[in-house]
Formats: structure tokens, C-alpha cells, sequence
């Protein structure tokens, strides 16, 4: 382009917002808006046209305000005041809670309607994994993540109408509780790695290996599980199937004694021959690897959304009690490197917000955000550490009984940089989109 | 942020110029210690790129802020921080309160030729004692007749030795230090302007920055931007969009550095391969484009929401003060990976650290945007709010 | 710091009760959230290892501080925060003043089986509303009588539910706040005085923390150590021997993190190569353990001053405050390399986390370090330094 | 050893103090005494006997602070005053400013006292490196250091008498400027590979090549030169050998223009069959390598502690600065960040200065101080730069001026991470003694 051309461009420009903005991004058909009347008919209606909308996306809309009343009244009512009490016993009643959300219609917000799902865009979804940081405690949000996010999205987009009529619809409606049986003993980053093998005998898989680190472990009614269904190159030998966890020889071994999350159970499993019907697989065979890998992408942005309320509360908690909190006559807040030090923690939040939502706009549009979602796991990983210590800090000896939120969010966050692949896993996979890996590592 | 076809022209004719006409120069400008800017505003108003969000009437395009969003980000292009600054000055810091409040007269005597790039425009905020404390100028413009008589005098002023006008901020009245002030278009060529000195900087070498002294200046009053005493409030609004400048100018620049640095590392062997192979520097460098893009999903956040109508102030504050550190950590940390060769004077990385450094000390220095955030935040302590 | 062969073998014998009587049980006594003090005191009483810088007429060894230094760096090598802690409240943070000021007779009722383990001693300095800032405690201990009468209650009491004794820091007169107090040994056996509850904690697990109570109190005046109304001159002496306790005891704790960090990450393989030769991960260690040197260096060098006399309130200080800062990084760094294994409850580091995380709260919060700093630095204003 | 043994431990240690300390750590030879005595006649005489000493070692002796005095007496009166000038110009002149050290004694502190040195312990020239710290600049500093403890140990130490007669006494005397001839342009911190090469023709060697990086390279009488001597492993075959800079076929093509060090020469230099005689080699041939891998121990050193002083007086001048300067009505010092950083800030500086005495004190002991040496460098790397940067932000504007020494300390400081093995190069040093460093790179 010549720059002496340029000058004429303005001329072009001038009615370039008229023709290009403005166009309302409905979303929402009107099928699904249907559905959203009907499911949360008996919450306050401040209902109005999503054609409000001013063209600029991630714009949000009465619908997204609706999920976000039905879910925090489900946790005011029903979560948030066991939460003290599941923490205590080392598991949460996954059955009951998640019957619970899936009446409300939310445990498929981005899933197929005739699964019983709502259908909408991934921004719905964004909405709730967001909300979920109304939970006081890191454990159920998660539980939630992976039956929504996590363990379900392969299905619902690969999985056929039987599988899903089997698996998928009651995770919907709540009566099933589904757990992910990726990661195992020696791989847990290096997915490729697993040993877990599904062989075909008849018209049988009969699975052997086992599975650690599952969430959901101990209450899942069915796993989506990664095995190695073949010997061809590790990326073409694995496929997801569906595994219905009171089978024969699927042993629960044990419960996980961790750091944080002790309202989460986690689970070490065991497989020993068991026997699955051949179309459990999930897709094709041998595409198992693939699946995943677009099943991470989700599961990294839900990772990362989901940590920005439960952050933005603990700071806010934290204003709360410095305010109240004298030292040296005067309220703890009123120190400047404290209300300075909350300032940048919430810059940070507004950051990771801000990447969740454009990456989430992005991957609405249909692009590829594996750097986007890889970016904001990473950053969410160290931001949550930073904002739960920082805090923590200004609560002085109150903040570090076992019980106070900050101790809590001290304890659950340290998982955000290792579970769902650790910061250094995100780090590879963004420099293999810059192009930066070394070859030897590059596979 | 949607971005269509005009941003995307728009990005490219940045591109086309900035490759013929800016950097290539900007070396023998570093050296020399100013760039013309007379000679380079004027190509750039031709080429429409002065006035993208300014009324159509003026000679703008008439387009909203994300156009000038886009000439921010697309000005990271350029290698070296003066540039963008001083064209930062023109579009961004100097002009939009007049485009915004100015009457039609004088719109017609000092926007129009600053949109067409015949006149260079300066920003007279900044005082020897109040640099990040705006509130305590201490410049006064007194009423005599139809003049107003300006004496006191400014600091830090960027353009400040080139300038056809300035944007002076000054006390008018005697009234709260939030009410009594107003802005007031001032010829720079007017008796009584005195251009003390060009400031020698550790960085932004190309760029003149000024210190000003007014003697007994005379303008007529009706060079008074919008209403007397609303010189404040004028400002701060000024201030959201130099904020957002600053926040989206920041994020090509980096990704230059951060590029750059990839390519250098790449070429580069040591104890047998190429420096880029060393796990720590890919890791960093990713840690580092991951900081950016969070930079600039903040700053299309805060323009869209500034487009909605909102007031972006807090994720204004927030993107100034993300970007002015994260300049800093991306210049310091690629410099590292270029060793010596970093360090040398006309090394791009060498020159990002020295002029980024100012990121975090002008337009309103990291602390004044904790301090912003924190009042927003209900946070800061009652006697510090003033 | 010239080490003798004197210190090399109280290391030895740390390290070697530590391997036999209580590493083998840091598990069980975590799970059951406190630990037998008057048992395991009793242990390390007999060994001589609870007054090696106390005097001889007492059961002390009457050696130099760099002994007790030694003994706060040894005990890093025990798999959890809590034990350490207990011992350093019996060695060097309720005792110092005692053994200083102390009568004969006070010292051989309270010191003597304090440093033949018979007794667990606690300090009875912070409380609900004064955690940090000493000089607002609100306990009293009016004199009727022959008596002391106190009332009031203490918080975040280490040892507090297995203690025989308390060095309690109580308000004596109505006077300035750093003149009106006094340090008193009060046996917890006394009426009135109510452990209410065991804190539960986020870590030390295996350490006892309580809340306490006093109604009506009463204890004998000759308890009182050294001169009424000097308690808060001799606390802070005493803080400064405990601060100086922090700094050499965060030392082996953190070496043994990086330590078993490097053997598990050598042998762990991912990607089909050990772990340890990410460059990330090597280098990152050798950046800890270089943080580490460099804190070791700064706690010996505070300990040499000591010993010759000076005052190293602001050397001991930073020792804290750097101390605190490098446990959690080191905890947290070295976590992210086991991976979910780290995150299991038992593990090492996770407990190195939890444990760790009290070092920037307990004993002065890192603030609190900071305002001695600046205040011995010159640099703390006026209003604030009380 | 047996816990129940350890009972009766006490009863040893009761008189341990007495016997192991309290020796008084006489590190001053008398001759040596005598030689300072001269040396600084007509400095004040504030003496006393080193017997003072309380036996904890680094404690500092009068012969120390009279180093220190008159150290500053120069700095004050023939160097600080022209600083300014020297930056302006490029270059400082070397050949006055060091002939005026050697006349009080201060280029050969530790070197042998045949040589005009005067055969102190290392203690004494850390004392001196400290102190360099007074001057408002890095470059002048960095001068003095390649002359003092890059340049000249090896030679002090294994060069022949006549060779060290030739080169060394006149460095010690301040006669000749010294320049280190190690870095090239493919080889910075990878020093095995340089590519330089001396050649043995006849009674000569026959120098081709180049170096890079340079200090004091336009001014310098001679260099210390690592070349190539042979064709073997890359460890043992370099030598170090004296290169007088007038020599034909030595080019000094350039003196670079660089970010920060502006008073500094640093030239990029080229051997074109350049001739010195065999003579010149110090001590034996092949050794170079590792003759040098020693030098680089003192350089480290002298690298870490020289920072010390500097940062000192940044923070100081940046507590003054603060509180003069008034901000929303009250000093800018009051704002807890501020105070409460420089009070961060300071504690690292103690930190660094504490780990630098502690190398001293093991170096001195005879103890291989590599990888403390190594850290001190790597935290002083680290530890000028946050300094720099953290003062320079509470200057402001008046901060980023050219000649301000926040300025003029973020442009110098900048190289001491890359300067002299850049980190990087520290980490794998601290990895190899760490013994964690992957076989594959651990050559």
C-alpha cells in the first residue's frame, strides 16, 4: 500500500462504525431463550430483549444476569451453608448438589438441548464457572468444573445419540455424578505417557491400569476415561470411553489425603479386566488424544474464570476485616502498603478477567484460543497464589487458623499451578505456539 | 473488541509510514536528541492519521476511541519510545478536551491545523512542584480586560521546544483547588513564552521535553477551553484517554521486544545451540507474551466499555499501571537474553529500557494509580483523599 | 562465624536425637494436632540441648549465643514447623529474660527444670487485640498484698495447652505504655487461669496453640522478673534473641525442601528425562539456594555482632523479615515440581508450605520488621513512630 | 554417636568459647605493618595494634579503615569531581587516576611486596572494593577492578619474576593500565570456545584473532590475553600471556557505544599477526583456562561487593531526595511504601554485603569459595538492578534526567547481570556445584 494513497483513507473510515458496530450479537436463539423462561420461570423477572445489546461483544446480557441469580441462590441455599461441614468430613454430596444445579437447568448451559441442555454459547457457561467463586471453598466449583467442563464436553460433541442419551443427559439433569480418568500414577502432565490399555475382545474393551488424581472419584456413577486402545504412535493410539464406575473390577482404592481441597474427594483407581461394551467409545478409536486435547481447552478456561470471584471476595473480605481491625490506633487498612498492595491484586484480577473474556470471545467466534485459554491457566495459576498469600498476610494470626477463608484459599488455590496441567505444561504449550520450543522437545 | 476492516487499514497504513517514514530516521533523531516534528506531523496528517476520532468538521474522521486505540498500539511499531510519545501528545493528551469542549472558533484555529499536522500541540500540566499532584499547580491566568495574563510556568513538557500551542492548565480562580482551574489554548510564540531548556533524559532521547516559564503572557480570553473553572474536570476526562494510550501503546512495543529478542536468541549459539533453546529463556519470554496478552485483553476490555459509555477510569488506572510495569520487566528481562550486545547504546532492547523506564513516572506515576485504584476501591484512607 | 569443633558436634547430637525421637513420630503428632512436650523436653533436657546458652548454676552449658544459634539452625532438619517452634519457645523466646534478670530464686524454680525439660514453658505476650503491636496489651497485674492479681487473657500461645509456666507480659501501672509493664512467671497451674480452647490451625499442626484466660490470678510478687515496669524493655531484648532464632531456624528447613526437592525431581521422569533437567527447574533451584547462602550469611553475620555486643535489633530484624519472605518462596517454588504429589497432605514440602506460611505472621509480622527497619533506618514519620 | 552419651556433651562445651575463640585473628604480618605504616604517613594516624581483634573474623582493623580513608580522600578530591566530565566525554583518563592510586598504595593491596604490593589478605582489598562504591559512577570503579582483580591475579600468581617486573609492578604502581583479553565476539559467557590463537614460531607467538568488550581497551599498556596455544581438549589448551598494547598488528577498531558505563572505554580490539615473545606466557602453557577460571573467582568477588556502597548511598540519597520533596502536602518519604521498600531494599543490600564478608572470610580460610562467590554475583546482579529501578521510580521525572544518579545507576547496573558471566552463567556454576546440572551440558 502506498503511503500517498493513505490519505485517502480517512474518507473510507468515516462511516465505518455505521456499517461494521451496532449489529446486536444475539446470541441467544430464540429456542433457548425459550428454554431460559421456562427454566427459571419462578425467579424475579427483570427479563429483557437480548437486541439491547450494543454490538461490542462480551456485552452481558439479561441472560447471563439470570444464570448468575439461579446459581447464587442454589449456593446461599444449598451450598454455602455446608460448606464447613463438608470441608470437616472430606467430601461433599455430589449426588444431592449436583440434582440440585441440574433442576436449575445448570449443568448444561453450552450443552445439546436434546440431552436436556440449554444450548447457549460458551459465554453462559463462562458466566457460571465464574459464579462458582461464590463458593466458600475451591473444592465443589471444582467437582462442578469437571462434570460441566471437564469430563462431559468430548461427549456431548463427539459421543453418539445413545452414549449420550446414556451418560450425557442424566449428567444434565444431575443424577449422575461423572468423573475424568486422564491422568495416572507415572503421567500426569505427560498425557501421551499413560499406561492404562482398553483391548478389544469381542465386542467387549476389557480395560486394566489405573487411574490417580480423580476428582469425583469416589461418588462418580461413570468416568470418561483415556486409555490406549492401540500400538501406533502415542498420539493416535488413545481413545475416551465411557466407563461405568460400579463395573466389575473398577476399584476405588482410596481417598487422597491433600493440602487444599478437602471438601473434594480424590481418588486412586484400579482396572482390572473390566468390561465395557465396544460402543462406550466415545467418537472414533484412536482419536482419544485429539478429544482431549480440545476437552483441555475447555477445562483451562474454566480453570482460569473460575478463579477470579473467589479472588475479588477474599480481597473484598479482606478490606472488610483490615477496616475493622485496629493496630497502632488506627484501622490496618489505612496502612498504604496495604491498600496499595490490594490495589495491584485487583489489578491482576481485572487482568486474568480481562484474558478470560477475550479469550472466551475469540473461541465463541470459532478460533483456535489454546494459547489464549493456555495463557489464562497460567497466569490465573500464579495470580490466585499471589492474591490467597497476600491476603492472608493482612490477616495476621486470624488468617492462618485452619478455618478462616484465607487459610482455605491459602490451601485450595496451590492446586490452580498443578492440577489441569501444571504452569510449566502451559508454559511448553505457549511456547510451541511461539514458535520457541526446541525441536527435541517440540513433539 | 471486534475489530473490522477499517482498524485493520488502519493498522496497515500506521505500518506502511512508520516503515518509510519514522524508522529509518530515528536512530540520527536519537542522536540529534529531537525529531522533527513538524516535517513528520505533517506527513502523518495527510495521511489522516492525526485525527482519526476527531469531529469531521475539524478535518478528523470522525471514528470512536478504538481508532485511536489502534494508532496507540500501532505505534509500537516504531523503534524507540519518543515518537509515540510525541504523537501520543498530538492525538491523545493535548487535543481531546479541546475537540470535546472547545468552541468552534477556536477549534477552527487550533484543532483543525493540529489534525492536518501544521501545528505541533503540547500539554502544560506538570509544575517543578507538582508533578503527579495535579491539584497543586501553582501557574495562574488572572482576568485583565478580554486577557488573560498567565505566569508561573511548566515542566516535562513533551514537544515543549517545537510546539505551536500548548494546552495550559492553570489556576483562574481563587476557589477549591478541584473548581478554580481552567485550560486555555496558548500560542507558543506568544510574548512572554519562554523555553527555558531542552531537558537531558535518560531516555526518550528523540523526544524534546521542555521546561517552560511564563512571564506576563497575554491571551485573549476566548482561547478559555469550555467553561472557566472547569479546567479539572476537563483534565481528568483528558487524562482516561492518555491512560488508555498509554496502557495500549505499550503492548506492540513489547511484542517488538519480545520478537526481536526470539529472533536474536534463534540466530545466537552458545556452548553449541542456539540461546533460545535454554528452557529458561522460552519459558520466560512465554511468561512474558502471556503478561502482554492479559495487557491487552485489559485495555480492549477497558476501550470497549469506554465505547459503551461507561467510566473506565479504574481499568484505565489499572491498564497504566500493568503496562508501565510490565515495559519495564520486558525490556529488563529480553535484555538479559542479549547480553553485551543489549547493552550497547542503539540496541532496540537497550533503547526500550531506557525509554520504557519512563512508563511507570509519566502520566501519572504507578503510585498515583494505586492511589486512584484504591479510592475506587473505597480503599485509601480519608485524609489522604483529597 | 569460625564454627568449632564444639558446635559441629551439637549439631551431631541434634541430628541425631532428631532422626530417633522425633521424626519417626512428626506424622502421628501432626495427625493428632499436638505433640508430648514434657516427654520429648525431657529427652532433649537430658542431652543437654535446652540450656546450651543458659547459665551452668541452672543446668546450663553458659556457652555463647552461637550455640543457641546452632541449635535453631539443627532443628531445621526436623519434617515439620511445629517441634521447632515449641523448642525455640522453651530456648530462646520465653526463657532469655528469665535466665538474664531473673532472681536466683525465680530462676531456680522456673529456669532449672525449664532447662532439665521437667518443665514446658510458654510466652504469654500477644493477645486478641494486640497481636502486633505490643504496647497495646491490655492484661493487668494489680499488687495486693503480697500478691500479684491478674486478669485479662492472652492469644496465639504456643506450648499453651502443656505449659507449666508462662512469661507473661502484663501491664503493672497506669504509666507510658513502654514503662508499665512488667514479665512475670506465672505457674499455670494457678486458679483462675482457663486454657479455653487449642486453635486450629492452617499449619503447625502438631504444635498446641491456645487461647487463655486469667480471672483473678494470683502470684506471689517475688514471681516478677528483674524490675517492675521494665517487661517491655526486657521483651524486647527478648524478641531480639527470638528474631535472630527465626532467621538461623528457617536456614536447614529450607535446605531439606530443596534438598528432597532435587532427589525427587531426579528421580521422577517425565517426557522420558528426569525432571531435574528442566534448565526451569535446575536454575530455579540453584536461584533459592543461593537466596538461602545469602540469608545464612546475613544470620551469622548478626549472630558475630551479637556475640561482640551490638546492638543487631536492625540486622535481626531483617534476618526475620527475610526469612519469612524466603520460606514461602522456597515452600512455594519447590511444591510445583512434585507436582500432585506435593499437594498430598503428608508430603514434606506441602507441610513446608502450610508450617512455613506462619514465619511472615509470627513473632512481628513482616510489617512490623519493616516498620523497625525504617524506623532504625530514619525513614519511619513521625506520627507513626510511636 | 549415641543420644544417651550426649548427656554428658555439655560438660565439653562449658569451655569451648574459651579455648576455640578469642584468638585475635593477626592477619597482618609485621613486615606488612610496617610497609602500611609508610603507606600512609601522612594520612591521620589513628592506629592501633591489629591485637585489638575480638577473634570473630571480618571484624574490621584499623588497617582497614585507613584503606577506607584514604581511599576516600582520593575519590573525594581527584576523581568525584570530574566524574561528570568523564561521562560526558566517554572515557575517563586512566593513566592519571591510577598512577594516583598506586602513589598511596592502593592497586597492589594484596599483591606480593616484591612487586611493590603490599601483601594483604583478601579482606583488605574487599575493604577497598566496597569502598569504590563512593564514586558517582560505575565505570570508574569497573576500571579499577579489571586493573586490581581481573586483570593481574594470575599474573601475581603464577607469572615469573621478570614477567611480573615487566608488567605487574608498574600496574601495581599505577604506571600501566591493564586490560583483560578474554570475552570474543561468539564467545561471551561460553569462554572454552574463544577462537583467538597464538601460535609458537620460533622464539615467538603469533597472535590472530580478536577480542571483544574490552575494558580499558583504548587506554591500556597491555593485556592479559587468553588465546589458543594448541589443538587439544578446549580446557587444556588456552594460555594467558601479556600482550603489550603497542605491539604491531594490535588494532584497537573501536570503543563501543554503550547503554550505561558511559566514562568507561570498552573497545572491540584485533590480532593481526601480532608478535610477543614466549616469555611473555604466564606460567605454564595449556593452563590458561584454568589459570583464569581462578581469576574469575576474585573477579566474582570483587563483582558483588563493589555494588555494596553504591546502593547504600542510592537508597540514602533517595531518603533525602523523599523527604525533601513534598507531595499532596506531606514528604513523599512518608508513604509507608516508599519508607517500607527502602526498607526491603535495604535489607537485600545486607543480605548481599553479609554473603560477600562471608566468601571473604571462607577464601581467606583457603576454602574453594566458587559457588559462594558465585551467588554474591548472581544476588548483586540482581539485587543493583531492583535497587536502581526501585529508587529511580520515587525520583520521578527528576529521577529519569540524564545526569541524575538514579539515571546514571539504572544505565550502569544494568550490566552487572551480564558483565563478568551473566546470570545465567552464575546459575549453571551454582548447578554444577549443586550437582544438578543434566550431564549434557555439565562439561
Amino acid at each position: 500500500m502506498e503511503v500517498t494513497n493513505a490519505g485517502s483513507a480517512p474518507l473510507q473510515w468515516r462511516t465505518a462504525r455505521s456499517v461494521s458496530g451496532g449489529q446486536p450479537s444475539s446470541r441467544v436463539s430464540s429456542r433457548c431463550k425459550t428454554w431460559l423462561r421456562w427454566r427459571f420461570a419462578n425467579a424475579p423477572l427483570e427479563w429483557r430483549a437480548p437486541g439491547n445489546d450494543t454490538g461490542t461483544t462480551m456485552q452481558f446480557t439479561a441472560e447471563h444476569e439470570q444464570i448468575r441469580r439461579t446459581l447464587h441462590s442454589i449456593i446461599d441455599r444449598d451450598i454455602n451453608p455446608h460448606v464447613d461441614a463438608w470441608e470437616e468430613a472430606g467430601i461433599f454430596p455430589a449426588h444431592d448438589v449436583f440434582r440440585k444445579l441440574g433442576e436449575a437447568g445448570l449443568l448444561g448451559i453450552h450443552k445439546p438441548v436434546e440431552y436436556g441442555g440449554a444450548g447457549l454459547d460458551y459465554s453462559y457457561a463462562l458466566v457460571m464457572a465464574e459464579e462458582l467463586g461464590h463458593i466458600n471453598c475451591g473444592s465443589v466449583p471444582m467437582a462442578i468444573g469437571v462434570q460441566t467442563d471437564m469430563a462431559t464436553p468430548a461427549l456431548a460433541r463427539f459421543g453418539s445419540d445413545e452414549l449420550r442419551r446414556e451418560f450425557l443427559a442424566p449428567s444434565i439433569s444431575g443424577e449422575y455424578v461423572a468423573c475424568l480418568g486422564v491422568s495416572e500414577v507415572g503421567a500426569g502432565s505427560d498425557v501421551a505417557s499413560i499406561k492404562t490399555t482398553a483391548r478389544r475382545v469381542g465386542g467387549d474393551y476389557v480395560i486394566d491400569g489405573g487411574k490417580m488424581w480423580t476428582t469425583n472419584g469416589t461418588q462418580a456413577d461413570w468416568m470418561c476415561l483415556l486409555a490406549n486402545t492401540g500400538d501406533g504412535p502415542v498420539h493416535r493410539n488413545k481413545s475416551l470411553i465411557c466407563l461405568p464406575m460400579k463395573t466389575r473390577g473398577v476399584q476405588v482404592v482410596k481417598k487422597l489425603d491433600k493440602l487444599g481441597m478437602r471438601s473434594s474427594d480424590t481418588a486412586q483407581i484400579f482396572f482390572d479386566e473390566v468390561k465395557v461394551p465396544v460402543r462406550y467409545l466415545i467418537g472414533q478409536e484412536g482419536m482419544g488424544f485429539t478429544y482431549q486435547m480440545q476437552q483441555f481447552q475447555e477445562e483451562r478456561l474454566w480453570g482460569a474464570i473460575s478463579a477470579v470471584v473467589g479472588m475479588e471476595r477474599l480481597i473484598d473480605q479482606t478490606i472488610e476485616y483490615t477496616r475493622n481491625r485496629k493496630a497502632f490506633g488506627r484501622p490496618l487498612l489505612d496502612n498504604q502498603v496495604i491498600h496499595f498492595r490490594l490495589a495491584e491484586l485487583r489489578t491482576e484480577v481485572e487482568t486474568l478477567r480481562s484474558l478470560c473474556y477475550r479469550a472466551c470471545e475469540e473461541y465463541i467466534g470459532g478460533a483456535d484460543v489454546t494459547m489464549l485459554a493456555s495463557m489464562a491457566k497460567l497466569k490465573a495459576g500464579r495470580v490466585v497464589r499471589q492474591v490467597a498469600d497476600g491476603c492472608l498476610q493482612y490477616w495476621g494470626g486470624a488468617g492462618y487458623l485452619w478455618e478462616s477463608p484465607t487459610a482455605r484459599a491459602f490451601r485450595d488455590t496451590r492446586l490452580a499451578s498443578i492440577g489441569g496441567g501444571a504452569d510449566e505444561v502451559m508454559l511448553q504449550i505457549i511456547c510451541k505456539h511461539m514458535g520457541t520450543l526446541p525441536r527435541l522437545e517440540n513433539r | 473488541m471486534q475489530f473490522t476492516a477499517e482498524h485493520e487499514e488502519l493498522r496497515r497504513t500506521w505500518r506502511t509510514i512508520i516503515d518509510r517514514e519514522i524508522n529509518p530516521h530515528v536512530d540520527e533523531w536519537e542522536e540529534a536528541g529531537i525529531f522533527p516534528a513538524h516535517e513528520l506531523f505533517r506527513k502523518l496528517g495527510s495521511a489522516g492519521l492525526l485525527g482519526v476520532d476527531k469531529p469531521v468538521e475539524f478535518g478528523g474522521a470522525g471514528l470512536d476511541f478504538s481508532y485511536a486505540m489502534v494508532c496507540a498500539e500501532s505505534l509500537g511499531h516504531v523503534n524507540g519510545g519518543s515518537i509515540p510519545m510525541a504523537v501520543g501528545v498530538q492525538i491523545s493528551m493535548a487535543t481531546p478536551a479541546l475537540a470535546r469542549f472547545g468552541s468552534d472558533d477556536l477549534r477552527r484555529e487550533f484543532l483543525a491545523p493540529s489534525i492536518s499536522g501544521e501545528y505541533v500541540a503540547c500539554l502544560g500540566v506538570s509544575e517543578v512542584g507538582a508533578g503527579s499532584d495535579v491539584a497543586s499547580i501553582k501557574t495562574t491566568a488572572r482576568r485583565v480586560g478580554g486577557d488573560y495574563i498567565i505566569n508561573g510556568g511548566k515542566m516535562w513538557t513533551t514537544n515543549g521546544t517545537q510546539a505551536d500551542w500548548m494546552c495550559l492548565l492553570a489556576n483562574t480562580g481563587e476557589g477549591e483547588a478541584h473548581r478554580n482551574k481552567s485550560l486555555i489554548c496558548v500560542p507558543m510564540k506568544a510574548k512572554g513564552v519562554q523555553v527555558v531548556k531542552k531537558l537531558d533524559k535518560l531516555g526518550m532521547r528523540a523526544s524534546d521535553t521542555a521546561q517552560i516559564f511564563f512571564d506576563d503572557v497575554k491571551v485573549p480570553i476566548r482561547n478559555l477551553i469550555g467553561q472557566e473553572g472547569m479546567g479539572f474536570v476537563y483534565q481528568m476526562k483528558q487524562f482516561q484517554e492518555e491512560r488508555l494510550w498509554a496502557g495500549a501503546g505499550t503492548l506492540q512495543g513489547c511484542d517488538r521486544i519480545i520478537n526481536a529478542t526470539i529472533e536474536y536468541t534463534r540466530e545466537r549459539k552458545v556452548f553449541g545451540r542456539p540461546l533460545l533453546d535454554n528452557q529458561v529463556i522460552h519459558f520466560r519470554l512465554a511468561e512474558l507474551k502471556s503478561e502482554v496478552e492479559g495487557l491487552r485483553s485489559l485495555v480492549y476490555r477497558a476501550c470497549e466499555e469506554y465505547l459503551a459509555g461507561k467510566d473506565v477510569t479504574m481499568l484505565a488506572s489499572m491498564a497504566k499501571l500493568k503496562a508501565g510495569r510490565l515495559r519495564r520487566e520486558v525490556s529488563d528481562s529480553c535484555l538479559q537474553y542479549w547480553g553485551g550486545a543489549g547493552y550497547l547504546w542503539d540496541n532496540p532492547v537497550g533503547r526500550s529500557f531506557r525509554d520504557g523506564r519512563l512508563g511507570s513516572i509519566g502520566g501519572g506515576a504507578d503510585e498515583i494509580m494505586l492511589q486512584i485504584i484504591a479510592k475506587l476501591m473505597g480503599t485509601l484512607p480519608r485524609p489522604e483523599a483529597k
